[in-house]
């Protein structure tokens, strides 16, 4: 019943031992993470130490498998892509798999998942050391690892989609992990919804690209190999119009829309910094959020036949990324800052692919999942020892928590493409497309750096620096130890040459672009060291004067509010108490009232019995005296 | 004698047995009660096992057949069988019972009269289900309704709205009774008809089948019989507008008997069509099938809708049953193998699923004595382990991939797409709306900080054996939904060759694309053309 | 020559009387004796068919007939004696409290 | 002719006693004249060759029922105040008209409907036939009756009895 085939590529033959040892491999990439959390589920639930131990060690052997797999590529031993899968559904002309398809794409990004996953494991280790539910903590977060490696390595859209909705199902839980707080729950509902309701379009959109693969001589295909061959021929004969490829292109783009929160359905993430810090630093920064980005890179081929769906890809990721910047002028929570900066980089990612550029999204991806994962753990750090997540009560911290703040100095300026860090080197790949391709969108993601750099300074000059309010203790070892990594992946990572793994061949550094960039961050980083730490300028004089758009952006442009007085007042007041009131009133009462109809004619009835049996009786006489009457008649 | 010939008679008879050795049981000993009732269960659940794991799915058909004449002189028989489609509900019927027995350890007044009842209901479902007979099916069919009556009268419960009565179980107990039984009338009616044009006078439903196919009515009474059999069972599937029982039916009803009702019960009017009106009645189905893929996206959508604006768990989970069989409806109206057999799996998926979700709230009922949403609230504290089943509920039922649900809801878009592609979106909608409320209630109950007033009295399933109802379910959900290929190949054994009889009597239409049996074959362009140009 | 008209129409007399008796009296007793009367009356229809059929079917009936009225009066005077017992009359129309 | 003579005999006379049976005030009277009509039943029966159903007319009726409802009648010792409450006049109208109106209409159907063929053999009904006849082809309803009898039995004391005296 399992049968594993290998598709593997023409190019390069690959040793046969080599073959069946690489798709044990592969299928250990995906399966161990589940088997631990089934493990940690079932009987781990009230052993915190097994839990630790099952998740971090079910992640490593992923990692592990990982390495070898992207070794062995690396080396030219293993010819990629190749692909091991069993089939899941197979019913009537319907065959879905179930696999792994290893490539140059999925290798980067799980070694992204695995590798980081695996210092934020190890975090988690130390973070949630006290908590009483820490077993349910490290099930879910191996369950998440198990969903998020179903999407990458996915092999079709079904496989994309079961792990779509999975990883969805375990940031909720995650998210609602201290779920006694009302918050928590409230934040993990609103993640899971708000993706639901983009997951509605994605699911569509599967379904309807799924039922125009069919060509002539094959059936309808879920699987992304065949239809990368099919769709152009498709096209190209006029089976399939090019203006239904793009409805279907934008119904798929709403799955990213959800998971990667780019406006306006980005308003889940925010929220979602209610669950633990390790959480936001793996779901909700390094390897989710981008799972929406990375599904796009994976699926480029059938976007680049549809340039109108790119572009507005390419608005929807610009606008997200200049507006959450701008959010995150006026936020004052850790957190949450760092979640709009998620955003905005998100929407650069998308950005890029819009500008047609996978390599660059791509790049972009790791390098900030390795950055923002480190400023994600640098802030669960400094919450871990202060106990406190508005900026405003903390400060000084590059005293107290010094190799914290270091790190998060590292990741800091990776983010907003110091020159030299990894942040600098992919940011800057963006910006070069942007250039080539859109000017007004390549000056607003230049401004964007700027906010970018702005935004950040404003947390670290704030926050780290001038005086000290907050005492907190540095973090222990197996806290630390992450951070260091993670620090090292963020300075190293722009110079270990992605895009070419990636296949794209570094064209000359664009010495205009990163001198622009450059001094747009400058600029940024001065005026907030002018504002926040010199205090040259009254901060708040300067918020006096920009009070309108100060208070939209306070309001996060007011969309919450108005999902919230959609959810209230249409949905709930019209629509819903609409329904049940016809319910009540209509469906019910129709019933009701046949009831009564019954009943009244009962009444009338009931007058015929007057008791008096002498009364029956000549009724009856009366009738058998028609009878006979009739009778008579008839003969 | 090989066990395959009284394979059926025996999960059929355990629990009226049982029933029967009850009456004989003094009322003092409800230890004992509990215990013949969880034994014949048991047993019947062993059977169904047995069943679904050596039907012959290669050679497909009805299997473990039992024929003895009943009534000669008018053509009835006793006359048992089931295919892939019967063998799937035998088991989820003796799931859903045995962990109904279960549950019901928490019945404390008159338990000795309850078990006969809810045995005897188990009975009559059971004898729906392999029913080849239409005398026997109907027989059974209503011996699976009328228990219900004492049921929610004796042992059920008011349905309240801020303190006051909204529904007294009496009314639901009622309404339940009177409607479904007016159901079963209307498609007696139909059934009648059928008995009489056909004039074969016989009841048995394979040998109807093989005279309709050699002559089939004119299509003119098939397009008479049909809606009086769609309606007449659509009435307890629950098809909108005729639902409105089931939801207060299910929110007055002791929570086992919900298992059942919601679980089970509500699959018979579904399974009457697939098993009776659609072979039958071809063209009728045909002719009638768009209208109804129409009327489901009501169930769907409107069952959703109020289901939000509900605030007593039962009622939200009841609403959202009639919401989520409109799915199974629209499998059938699609009328492809694909979208069949999601529907027959989603009968199974929803079946366990909602089963689950009374088994949970009826936990909750019991100690809290309460259902209304705002007065629940961090239960998750007290009762963590219901509370990760209260979750499993929820998300199976918003169709999270790994449980039946998603697959069948899957297989049902699929199917229908290219029938009705609009009705497919609404359905998609609905489990947006599903995911909603479905989360508003795990919020409402499991979550925020621990109530007071629960703490101390709300105690959590501990031993293994109060835990054995929840486990049970839950793992048929998941192992249904995360392998659902030999389910699905014993079901498609059966809804294969049903559809592609019913698609013969549809000479206009090209066959749809995706075929059973018949990888590739001449009507496929076409179909596709069709398909491109519509877009 | 007496025919099984002349029964028939001496049954049917009689079969009136009785039913008369049982429209007009209010006592409980006396209804009862009506219907003895209407009952013989169906007796002699029987019979009478019974000979122009020329078999016994019919007298089998009115054997059966006999048997059942007597158990008809049995309960019906026990009835009688309660409703006196308990209402102190035997008036008919006295008894309706299961009218509605 | 004899024939003729006796059936207008008993016919009338039993007519007469049947009018007296519904007319007199006193039970007592209208039970004794019920027992003018049984006897006359009985000739009719005799007449027509029901010879053992004359016989249990008189020993079962006149013997059985009509003794049975003379001890009701002395056990309840009916004042005669209690039974000459006045009539509703409208009820005898009523019954006598509708009596009347079916009296016709079932002697229209009597003089009407075709004649049964005139048998070719006539059969006496002698202990002996009607025994065979009932232990053969009635035996079945013959025990049920002892069913019916005996629920009347046990339904009658039941009743009559009261609640008891504990």
């Amino acid at each position: 019943m399992v049968e594993a085939h290998s598709a593997a590529a023409a190019v390069g033959a690959t040793d046969p031992a080599l073959l069946a040892l690489a798709g044990k491999a592969a299928w250990a990439i995906l399966l161990t993470p589940l088997i631990c959390a089934v493990a940690i589920l079932l009987v781990g639930i009230h052993r915190k130490s097994f839990a630790m131990a099952a998740a971090v060690g079910g992640l490593a052997t992923s990692l592990i498998c990982t390495l070898f797999l992207f070794f062995q590529a690396s080396q030219g031993h293993l010819a990629v892509p190749f692909e091991v899968s069993v089939t899941w559904i197979s019913l009537g002309g319907l065959s879905i798999p179930f696999g792994v398809l290893i490539d140059n794409l999925s290798l980067i990004m799980t070694l992204v998942v695995t590798g980081i996953g695996s210092g934020i494991f190890l975090y988690s280790v130390g973070y949630m050391h006290d908590d009483a539910a820490a077993s349910r903590y490290f099930g879910m977060l191996s369950l998440f690892a198990f969903s998020i490696l179903t999407i990458v390595l996915s092999t079709n859209w079904i496989q994309l989609f079961i792990g779509w909705e999975l990883v969805g199902f375990c940031s909720y839980m995650l998210i609602g992990h201290w779920y006694a707080k009302p918050s928590a729950a409230a934040a993990g509902n609103k993640a899971f919804i708000v993706n639901r309701v983009a997951d509605f379009g994605f699911i569509i959109g599967i379904l309807w690209l799924w039922s125009v693969s069919s060509t002539a001589s094959d059936d309808r295909t879920v699987h992304f190999a065949t239809l990368m061959a099919r769709l152009p021929v498709l096209v190209e004969s006029g089976a399939v119009p090019v203006a239904t490829l793009s409805v279907i292109g934008l119904l798929l783009f709403c799955g990213p829309v959800g998971k990667s929160a780019q406006f306006p359905l980005h308003v889940w993430l925010p929220d979602a910094m209610e669950g633990p810090t390790p959480v936001s630093a793996l779901i909700h920064a390094a390897t989710m959020v981008a799972a929406g980005v990375y599904m796009l890179c994976r699926t480029f081929w059938l976007f680049e036949m549809i340039p109108s769906t790119l572009n507005v890809i390419l608005y929807v990721g610009a606008a997200t990324a200049f507006l959450a910047a701008a959010l995150g002028f006026a936020e004052n929570d850790l957190k949450r800052i760092l979640a709009f900066s998620t955003l905005s980089q998100l929407g650069y990612m998308v950005m890029a692919i819009g500008l047609g550029g996978p390599v660059a999204a791509m790049y972009h991806l790791t390098t900030h999942a390795c950055f923002k994962a480190l400023l994600f753990l640098g802030a669960g750090s400094v919450i871990h020892g202060t106990h406190e997540q508005n900026i405003w009560k903390l400060g000084g911290l590059t005293r107290s928590m010094r190799w914290t703040s270091l790190t998060f100095l590292i990741g800091s300026l990776a983010l907003i493409g110091f020159p030299g860090l990894s942040g600098f080197f992919s940011k800057d790949e963006i910006l070069v497309l942007a250039r080539e391709h859109n000017l007004p969108i390549y000056l607003l993601a230049t401004l964007t750096a700027g906010m970018t750099a702005f935004y950040t300074g404003r947390l670290w000059f704030v926050a780290f620096m001038g005086k000290g309010h907050a005492h907190g203790h540095e973090s222990p070892p197996v806290m630390l130890g992450p951070l260091f990594f993670l620090a090292g992946l963020s300075v190293v990572a722009g110079y270990i040459g992605i895009p070419a793994w990636l296949g794209e061949h570094h064209e000359a550094f664009h010495w205009d672009v990163a001198l622009t960039s450059t001094a747009a961050v400058a600029a940024g980083v001065t005026i907030s060291w002018l504002l926040y730490s010199k205090r040259a300028i009254a901060a708040g004089s300067l918020v006096r004067a920009l009070a309108l758009p100060q208070s939209f952006v306070e309001n996060r442009y007011y969309i919450d509010d108005i999902y919230t007085w959609y959810v209230q007042n249409i949905q709930q007041k019209i629509i819903a108490a609409g329904c049940a009131w016809f319910e009540q009133n209509i469906i019910i009462g129709a019933v009701n009232a046949v009831a009564a109809l019954a009943q009244g004619l009962g009444r009338l009835l009931r007058l015929f019995q007057t008791g008096v049996v002498q009364t029956y009786v000549l009724v009856f006489v009366a009738g058998v005296l028609w009878l006979i009457t009739r009778y008579l008649a008839v003969r | 004698m090989s066990i395959n010939a009284w394979l059926l008679p025996l999960i059929l008879f355990a629990p009226a047995v049982g029933a029967l050795l009850l009456t004989l049981i003094p009322e003092n000993r409800p230890d004992l009660v509990r215990r013949v009732a969880v034994l014949v269960t048991g047993i019947s659940l062993a059977g169904a096992l047995h069943a679904i794991f050596h039907y012959q799915t290669a050679a497909g058909g009805f299997q473990y057949e039992v024929l003895k004449p009943w009534l000669p002189q008018l053509g009835i028989q006793f006359h048992l069988g089931v295919d892939g489609i019967g063998v799937v509900l035998l088991l989820l019927h003796a799931l859903c019972g045995f962990t109904g027995v279960l549950i019901s350890y928490s019945i404390k007044q008159r338990v000795k009269e309850y078990y006969i009842f809810y045995l005897t209901l188990i009975t009559g479902v059971f004898g729906v289900f392999m029913s080849l007979d239409l005398f026997c099916f109907y027989f059974f069919y209503e011996m699976a309704v009328i228990p219900m009556y004492p049921l929610i009268g004796i042992w059920g419960s008011d349905v309240k709205e801020e303190g006051r009565v909204k529904y007294s179980k009496q009314y639901a107990t009622m309404k339940l009774t009177i409607y479904l039984t007016l159901g079963a009338v209307v498609a007696l009616v139909g059934l009648l008809a059928l008995y009489q044009w056909t004039g074969a006078q016989t009841f048995d439903i394979p040998t109807l089948q093989a005279m309709l196919a050699d002559e089939p009515l004119s299509t003119a009474q098939q397009r008479w019989i049909f809606p009086l059999l769609f309606i007449g069972f659509g009435v307890i599937a629950p098809m909108w507008p005729f639902h409105s029982w089931s939801p207060m039916g299910h929110a007055a009803a002791p929570s086992a008997v919900s298992m059942l009702h919601a679980g089970v019960l509500m699959k018979l009017g579904s399974y009457a069509i697939i098993r009776i009106a659609l072979p039958l009645l071809p063209q009728g189905a045909v002719y009638w099938l768009p209208w109804v893929a129409s009327i489901v996206v009501m169930n769907i959508l409107y069952g959703g809708f109020v289901a939000l604006a509900q605030k007593d768990l039962k009622l939200i989970v009841g609403y959202s049953s009639s919401s989520h069989m409109g799915y199974v409806l629209l499998g059938i109206a699609c009328l492809t193998p694909l979208s069949l057999t999601g529907a027959v799996m989603l009968m199974f998926g929803h079946g366990i699923m909602t089963a689950l979700a009374f088994a949970i709230i009826g936990q909750l009922y019991d100690q809290t004595h309460t259902r209304w949403l705002p007065d629940l609230g961090g239960l998750a504290h007290q009762i963590p382990f219901i509370a990760g089943c209260g979750v499993i509920a929820a998300m199976a039922s918003s169709g999270l991939p790994g449980f039946a649900n998603f697959v069948s809801e899957l297989l049902v878009f699929m199917g229908g797409w290219d029938k009705y592609p609009v009705q497919i979106v609404c359905g998609a909608l609905g489990v947006v709306i599903t995911s909603v409320y479905m989360l508003r209630v795990v919020r409402g109950t499991f979550f925020g900080p621990s109530k007071p007033e629960f703490e101390g009295h709300v105690h959590d399933a501990k031993t293994p054996f109060e835990k054995l109802p929840f486990i049970i379910l839950v793992l048929a959900l998941l192992i249904t939904g995360s392998w659902p290929g030999p389910m699905l190949r014993l079901l498609e054994s059966s809804t294969g060759p049903l559809v592609e009889r019913i698609l013969m009597n549809e000479p206009n239409t090209a066959p749809d694309s995706i075929q059973v049996h018949s990888p590739a074959k001449p009507g496929h362009a076409s179909a596709s053309n069709e398909h491109s140009e519509m877009n | 020559m007496v025919t099984v008209t002349h029964y028939v129409v001496a049954s049917a007399a009689l079969f009136c009387i009785g039913l008369a008796g049982v429209m007009s009296r209010r006592n409980v007793l006396m209804i009862l004796l009506c219907v003895e009367l209407m009952l013989n009356a169906a007796n002699l229809l029987f019979v009478a068919y019974s000979k122009a059929w020329g078999n016994l079917h019919g007298q089998m009936i009115v054997f059966f007939v006999i048997t059942v009225a007597a158990a008809e009066v049995t309960v019906g005077l026990a009835i009688a004696i309660l409703m006196m017992r308990q209402r102190n009359t035997l008036d008919a129309d006295a008894v309706q409290s299961m009218k509605w | 002719m004899a024939e003729t003579v006796f059936f207008y005999i008993f016919t009338s006379l039993m007519l007469a006693a049947a009018i007296a049976v519904v007319r007199h005030r006193s039970p007592m009277y209208s039970v004794l004249s019920l027992l003018v009509v049984m006897f006359c039943l009985s000739g009719l029966f005799v007449m027509l060759g029901a010879y053992f159903l004359a016989a249990i007319q008189v020993l079962l009726y006149a013997g059985a029922v009509l003794v049975l409802f003379l001890y009701v009648l002395m056990l309840l010792n009916l004042s005669p105040d209690s039974l000459n409450r006045a009539n509703v006049f409208i009820q005898p109208v009523a019954g006598i008209t509708a009596a009347g109106l079916l009296f016709v209409a079932l002697c229209r159907v009597a003089t009407q409907s075709p004649l049964p063929p005139t048998p070719t053999v006539a059969q006496p009904g002698t202990i002996e036939a009607l025994g065979r006849l009932l232990f053969r082809d009635y035996l079945l309803p013959f025990e049920l009756t002892s069913f019916l009898i005996l629920a009347a039995i046990i339904g009658a004391v039941t009743l009559a009895k009261g609640k008891s005296p504990s």
